[in-house]
């Protein structure tokens, strides 16, 4: 049963909902957004029905994208603050990576990485939505001088493989560390995982015990 | 296949090296600003052969008219007032594209195709190409190109390569009534130029000069200035024109790094996961929730 | 143009004055480029406005508008006590030697004979003293106190640096430079050409503008010669053709003239157009007068034309006055007028005193309007709001508007300023039913003829008699009509030195008019004309582009009136024993048997060198005259006169007498002047480069280029009357006001004029209430109801205005 | 589950492997650029004269078809005629504008009247239109005509009609004008040549 009521809910409905869309949006706004930046990607504008229609959604997928994740950023935000025990968690980083969470302080319902994570691609994404709109050619860059249309063109490009990258390592992440797709997939996790991944979130949830 | 399909040394958005079998002159549009009159014809004549017409306006208080260029306005005529140390001098300009050895607009570009380079020299646009994005508007170290509101493709003056493909002048440069503006050959422009410079330097214009922006490899329009040496004089000509260092970034060496940590990125998670395996929950965790399964 | 277009890459100094040959003329001036970057050449600007000519000078000389005499009397002046001119050819060339009768005058500003009630003079004193051998008397030397050189020395004394100054507002410094670079061309082997166009003709003294310019190249010894003259650069495209066929008031086609109301004997008409010389030995060309005409007699009137009836000499009519515009307009605003015909014309828009024409066409009873484009004076009774404010139910004129082609649809030729007559083609269909020009005149002649058949009427001799022998009567080809302004035979000429030797079988072309004859032999529509269309085709429509000289004078090229010649008076390109003064640029030389060279000489071709026939062979003198005689209105010698609206309300020369004195100026039109109190900035109308006239508000391109009516002001008045570049101005004359965008520009400075500071405002016309072009005011709203007392051209170029921004 | 992840996996890895594909050079190329076509191709030369100012350019006028009965030309460019000896192939801004000129909006098409006091034009015939203005000028010239003024000399002129010339008209129709308008004895002629 994959809503097994016995298992811990790590993820509500809407949450998920919210995730994925972003996740989707994120998709589309990344791949049409690299047919711009580099030629070798070009032929991604054949899944948006070519350029100039990968031209026109590509800043309109970037803004539906950012409210998603502003919705998400305003519900996440709170389960992300930086705590000492993530900092700690974010110095034994490599150990974690090797396989040896032997010295991990325990995680909370998000550990030091993921909160990382979460803020840099905050972080990214206002950028990106800054630069976005001065380059966006058929509303607003008229607007703006041409030093700062370049200084956003590099920033745009720059923030949009910084995201790519990030999410390229969320994926690999969530890939690595198994069952958690299946967390933001169905919402509930075994409470084997949670005490395993996120110590410190299973005991506030359960209390400690089983 | 059309002649000039062979005759390409730089295609937008293209990593291979674009047919490039004939090898044609270089060929120059030279303005003498010091000839000019102003008086326009060549920006009639560019709306009348291109087929393009723009809006009637209104005085902006300035004989300048249009007031900028335009999608449909390829070259315009910029006035300016200047006192110098002769009086009052009425400098007046052609501003166009200068059709760059190396061009901002091309480098930026991200669609394969919608700008090209032909072996002569000349800049053009493919607007069936253009995707409507306004890269080489940053990409443009003159501000030349222009995207039309009615249908978001780029415009800018294409150096007439319809009439150079087949022999002939750009319409601008057969109309002009003075010869402010020649065609040629790169070098026989160069001959001619310093033809117009030593007489400006004998009619006192210690400073006169060619305007060929070495910082973008040289142009294909060139000028002879009264003052070389000061062209913003000029309507603010560019001193010293180059690709912006941030396109440069943004379009050159960014590409390959971002590509390829892309790839090492995807390959070392591959890596990671062969060699370190899934991050799974312990035995021991699963024994103590065994119901669970 | 004495020259002709190319010619002027030959000069080693142009003047631009009076014009704006870059703005109006940019493919023509393309030659002073040429001359600038091939001939080294030294180019000049003298004008009130930094003009886009000014933009390529070497020297601009700023000059209060209409105040070109002063500055070029200076010149004279300069001239004369630098001793800067060349003396061979002002001696053996012009009437400085001749001596002017006794009794002529100058004192304050008039010349002797002036009657005061009538604004006119009596020339009689203004004519050479006449020897007993019937010839005038001259005196070689020069220092002969009445002689012409003398008189000239004297005249032209007041005009000194400072004075000029004063009147010009031209820096004295500034003044002093252009003089020594004219000064340059006195030598024989260097030229200066002036290049002029309406800023001098549109002045109350604009004949003696160009007068003064024509006297200062024959002082210089530059008439005749290659790189020299003085260039007329006319404004349309043909009015140089239609002047010379004669399309004015008192004219007759090849510049012959309708005779006057006392004229009423034919042989008197004639003789007194056919010259004497008067001087020993002078081909005087104009003796040939009744050839000329009988020839145009025979070519309208054919048979009805006899020798009886001396050559229908009565059908032509009289005049009591000459009908110029000015005048007609006058006595249509009297409502002594009942139609017009405004063929290619928008009178409207190019007369003064926009108000008086829109009174004087609702006067009419029937108005015809033959043009291309709905111009605004076939709608001058339409209401368009604040352009044109009449009550169109009140205008009771019936208006008949005839779409006629243009030049793409039609075949023929075009005279341009350098009197080349160029045949063009026919390329597409005109659009809807619009016809030629020839065949709307050829309709409504038919009916006119057809209605005097049938009806009768007031004399209809000479409109049932008309030659219409063409083969489409109601179409007639341009060919045809070419041919017929050519001339033919209508008998056998013969060798006049051997009779009995035909040299041009009957109804064959002219090769020319030196064939014409007085005896009914020939017809000829127009005598300079002649040689355009003979026996070996349309020599209009040669193609040869061959310069053999490099002097530009392409002789196969088209045909150049008269006789294919490229440069008038060519035979004073050579000294008087025929050697070319300038070896480089030699246009025609003696070759021991006939004048020959790279032209067709201005001469008679077998007169030898040493001959004293002179090179100006129009003249009955055979020189070029610095002393008018009589052939000027106002003075055999051009003097300044203010602008009757004048800035300064003075004329520092002669106070009492401040401006043209006989200047023909109408009652009405005279209270409608306004001063300098409530006026006080000098206007000046004129045309900008992306617009030709009224015609090109109609073209969406040209009104790309320049959308919108404007004005233009220096950067000081702005200041003064708190105006910003494109700020809404109001600029009113005594006779109206126009709106229109603000210009403000370095271009335009304030000149020190009398102790008086003057701004310049510049005036555009170009604008109306028709056209793709945004909708203005038509300029003539403002400008003075006075023309030159020579030529009636109304004073476009200097009246008085306020401004302020509306 | 396991199917789950494959088709996750399907979804990311999607974009990567087109950019490899395309990396390797399966590239989707467009047509190689081409200039425009030349469009004076085929089209008919005529050679003609600027109308504008005096100086003359030669023009050479291209016009839509090959002169063929059916083909009704239009001309749809207009350019210097390098041959000609003043322009040797410039056109200033008018000239090189003249196309438009010729296709102008403002052209005349028809014969119009407009009767006294009416606000509109109405569309005539070129038969109403001459006959109407031959019988206002025959009855104006019959009226008015000057046969013998208080001299008694024969002067034969009509001063209540007046024609202005044109300034941009051949010569040939100004002589054919010139030559009508004397036979009807009117004095007020004039041209554009004064302004």
């Amino acid at each position: 049963m994959k809503n097994d009521p016995k298992k811990l809910l790590r993820y509500t409905p809407s949450e998920r909902a919210n995730h994925w869309l972003t996740a989707i949006l994120f998709f589309l706004a990344a791949l049409s957004g690299l047919s711009f930046f580099e030629p070798l990607y070009y032929p991604l504008t054949m899944l948006f029905a070519g350029g100039v229609w990968t031209r026109i959604i590509h800043p309109f997928l970037g803004v539906a994208m950012l409210i998603s994740f502003a919705v998400m950023y305003a519900h996440f935000r709170q389960f992300n603050v930086m705590t000492p025990s993530d900092r700690e968690w974010l110095s034994h980083v490599r150990e974690m990576a090797g396989g040896d969470d032997r010295n991990m302080p325990e995680a909370g319902k998000f550990n030091g990485g993921q909160k990382l994570l979460f803020w840099l691609m905050t972080i990214s994404m206002a950028l990106l939505l800054l630069s976005g709109i001065v380059i966006w050619r058929a509303y607003f860059s008229p607007l703006f001088p041409l030093w700062l249309i370049r200084f956003s063109a590099v920033v745009h490009a720059a923030f949009g493989a910084i995201m790519i990258g990030l999410l390229l390592f969320h994926i690999y992440a969530a890939i690595w560390t198994k069952e958690s797709i299946e967390a933001m997939l169905y919402g509930r996790v075994r409470r084997a995982w949670a005490k395993q991944h996120h110590p410190a979130w299973f005991r506030e949830i359960t209390g400690g015990g089983k | 296949m059309a002649l000039q399909s062979l005759d390409i040394t730089r295609r937008s958005a293209t990593s291979t090296q674009p047919p490039d079998r004939r090898k044609t002159q270089e060929v120059v549009k030279l303005i003498d600003v010091s000839k000019c009159i102003g008086c326009k014809a060549c920006q009639a004549a560019c709306m009348e052969w291109n087929d393009t017409r723009d809006v009637i306006g209104a005085n902006h208080g300035v004989l300048d008219n249009p007031m900028d260029l335009t999608a449909a306005s390829w070259t315009v005529m910029r006035y300016s007032e200047v006192e110098t140390d002769r009086g009052l001098e009425w400098l007046i300009r052609k501003d166009g594209c200068m059709h760059c050895s190396d061009p901002g607009c091309l480098k930026a570009c991200p669609a394969p195709g919608a700008i090209v380079q032909y072996s002569n020299g000349i800049v053009d646009f493919h607007e069936e190409s253009c995707i409507g994005c306004g890269y080489c508007i940053a990409g443009c170290p003159f501000n030349i190109p222009r995207l039309s509101k009615k249908d978001s493709k780029v415009y800018k003056c294409t150096l007439c390569s319809d009439r150079v493909a087949v022999g002939l002048e750009p319409a601008c440069a057969k109309t002009c009534p003075t010869g402010a503006i020649v065609f040629g050959t790169k070098e026989d422009m160069y001959h001619h130029a310093e033809g117009r410079i030593s007489d400006l330097k004998s009619r006192g214009f210690a400073k006169a000069g060619i305007y060929d922006a070495p910082g973008v490899g040289g142009t294909h329009v060139m000028y002879v200035l009264q003052h070389a040496d000061k062209p913003e004089l000029y309507h603010g000509l560019v001193k010293d024109p180059d690709i912006s260092p941030l396109v440069s970034l943004w379009k050159g060496v960014a590409k390959p790094l971002v590509t390829m940590a892309f790839g090492a990125g995807i390959l070392g998670a591959v890596m990671h996961y062969v060699t370190k395996g899934p991050n799974e929950v312990s035995e021991e965790i699963e024994k103590e929730f065994k119901d669970e399964k | 143009m004495t020259n002709h277009w190319v010619d002027i890459k030959n000069a080693n100094v142009i003047i631009v004055m009076g014009g704006n040959a870059a703005e109006a003329h940019p493919c023509g001036f393309k030659w002073v480029t040429e001359a600038k970057a091939h001939n080294k050449a030294t180019f000049i600007v003298i004008d009130p406005r930094f003009t886009r000519s000014a933009s390529v000078a070497d020297l601009y000389a700023p000059l209060r508008t209409g105040t070109d005499i002063a500055f070029l009397g200076g010149v004279i002046n300069y001239l004369l006590s630098n001793d800067k001119i060349q003396h061979e050819y002002v001696k053996a060339y012009t009437n400085a030697p001749f001596i002017v009768k006794e009794g002529y005058e100058f004192e304050d500003g008039l010349f002797s004979g002036y009657e005061a009630a009538k604004h006119m003079y009596d020339k009689s004193t203004w004519a050479y003293e006449i020897g007993p051998d019937g010839y005038a008397k001259v005196d070689p030397t020069l220092t002969h106190p009445r002689s012409v050189f003398q008189l000239l020395k004297k005249h032209y004394s007041r005009y000194t640096p400072d004075a000029v100054s004063n009147i010009c507002g031209t820096p004295k410094d500034t003044f002093l430079k252009v003089c020594e670079i004219i000064a340059t061309t006195s030598v024989p082997d260097r030229t200066l050409t002036f290049m002029y166009a309406l800023g001098w003709t549109q002045h109350t003294v604009g004949s003696q503008m160009i007068r003064t310019a024509a006297m200062v190249q024959l002082l210089l010894g530059n008439v005749g010669m290659a790189g020299g003259g003085v260039n007329a650069l006319r404004g349309h495209s043909n009015i140089q053709g239609l002047t010379d066929l004669g399309l004015l008031s008192n004219l007759l086609p090849g510049y012959l003239t309708l005779p006057g109301d006392k004229e009423t004997d034919y042989n008197a008409y004639i003789s007194a157009r056919a010259f004497k010389p008067l001087r020993p030995g002078q081909l005087d060309y104009w003796q040939n007068y009744a050839k000329f005409h009988v020839s145009l007699m025979k070519a309208w009137f054919g048979k009805a034309a006899t020798k009886e009836n001396k050559w229908c000499f009565n059908w032509l009519p009289k005049l009591d006055k000459v009908y110029d515009v000015l005048q007609v307009f006058e006595l249509m605003h009297q409502g002594k007028m009942n139609g017009y015909f405004c063929q290619g014309f928008n009178p409207l828009g190019s007369i003064p005193n926009k108000a008086k024409l829109i009174a004087a066409f609702s006067k009419l009873k029937y108005m015809v309007v033959i043009d291309p484009l709905a111009t605004e004076t076939s709608c001058f009774w339409e209401n368009h709001g604040e352009y044109n404010d009449v009550k169109t139910s009140e205008i009771q004129t019936e208006v008949i508007r005839l779409p006629s082609t243009c030049f793409a649809e039609e075949n023929g030729s075009l005279t341009n300023s350098g009197r080349w007559l160029q045949w063009h083609y026919r390329g597409a269909p005109p659009p809807g039913d619009a016809k030629p020009d020839a065949d709307i005149i050829a309709g409504i002649y038919l009916k006119l003829r057809e209605l005097y058949q049938k009806e009768g009427g007031a004399f209809p001799d000479s409109i049932l008699n008309l030659t219409w022998n063409y083969d489409i009567p109601h179409a007639p080809s341009p060919e045809e009509l070419a041919k017929e302004y050519n001339g033919k035979a209508l008998a056998d000429l013969t060798d006049p030195k051997d009779k009995s030797k035909v040299i041009l079988k009957k109804g064959l072309q002219l090769d020319g008019f030196a064939q014409l004859q007085d005896d009914g032999s020939t017809s000829c529509g127009c005598w300079i004309f002649s040689g355009s269309w003979t026996e070996k085709g349309n020599m209009m429509a040669r193609r040869d582009n061959y310069d053999p000289s490099g002097l530009g004078n392409t002789l196969n090229w088209a045909f150049s009136w008269p006789a294919n010649r490229r440069i008038l008076y060519n035979r004073a390109s050579c000294d008087p024993s025929g050697k070319p003064w300038d070896p480089k640029r030699r246009l025609i030389w003696w070759d021991g048997a006939k004048w020959t060279g790279v032209d067709v000489p201005d001469f008679k071709p077998d007169v030898p060198p040493g001959n004293p026939m002179s090179p100006f062979i129009m003249q009955p003198e055979g020189v070029g005259r610095l002393f008018a005689l009589d052939k000027m209105a106002e003075g055999p010698f051009p003097e300044h006169y203010e602008p009757f609206e004048t800035p300064i309300d003075t004329n520092p020369l002669h106070p009492k007498v401040v401006n043209n004195p006989a200047a023909r100026v109408f009652k009405d039109d005279r209270a409608a002047f306004g001063t300098s109190k409530d006026f006080p900035y000098a206007a000046t109308t004129y045309r900008v480069t992306e617009h030709f006239h009224f015609w090109t508000k109609h073209t969406r391109i040209a009104s790309i280029l320049q959308p919108e009516q404007f004005v233009e002001i220096g950067v000081e008045l702005a200041k003064e009357k708190g105006i910003k570049d494109g700020d809404w101005v109001k600029v009113w004359s005594n006779r109206g006001f126009i709106k229109a965008k603000a210009v403000v520009t370095k271009r335009l400075k304030p000149l020190q004029v009398n102790g008086k500071t003057v701004n310049h405002v510049g005036i555009p016309i170009h604008w109306g209430f028709k056209g793709l072009a945004k909708n203005g005011y038509l300029a003539n709203t403002l400008t003075p109801f006075v023309g030159d007392a020579n030529t009636q051209t109304p004073e476009f170029k200097s009246f008085l205005v306020n401004i302020e921004k509306a | 589950m396991n199917v789950t992840r494959r088709q996750f996996f399907k979804v990311c890895a999607g974009g990567l492997a087109t950019s490899s594909a395309v990396a390797l050079g399966f590239s989707v190329d467009n047509a190689l650029a081409e200039v425009r076509e030349f469009k004076l191709t085929g089209s008919s030369e005529t050679r003609n004269t600027c109308p504008y100012c005096s100086v003359a350019c030669g023009l050479i006028m291209y016009s839509m078809g090959d002169k063929a009965k059916n083909a009704e030309p239009s001309i749809f460019h207009i350019e210097g005629d390098p041959d000609h000896p003043v322009n040797r192939g410039t056109l200033c801004p008018k000239g090189a504008g003249l196309v438009d000129f010729i296709h102008s909006p403002d052209r005349l098409k028809y014969p119009e009247y407009r009767a006294p006091g009416a606000s509109e034009w109405k569309r005539i015939s070129w038969d109403e239109a001459f006959t109407r203005a031959a019988r206002l000028m025959k009855d104006d010239r019959d009226k008015n005509f000057i046969t013998k003024n208080s001299d008694g000399a024969t002067v034969n002129r009509w001063l209540t009609t007046g024609f202005l010339a044109a300034s941009a008209s051949s010569n040939e129709s100004g002589y054919i004008t010139h030559k009508v308008v004397r036979s009807t004895g009117i004095l007020a002629f004039d041209n554009q040549a004064r302004v």
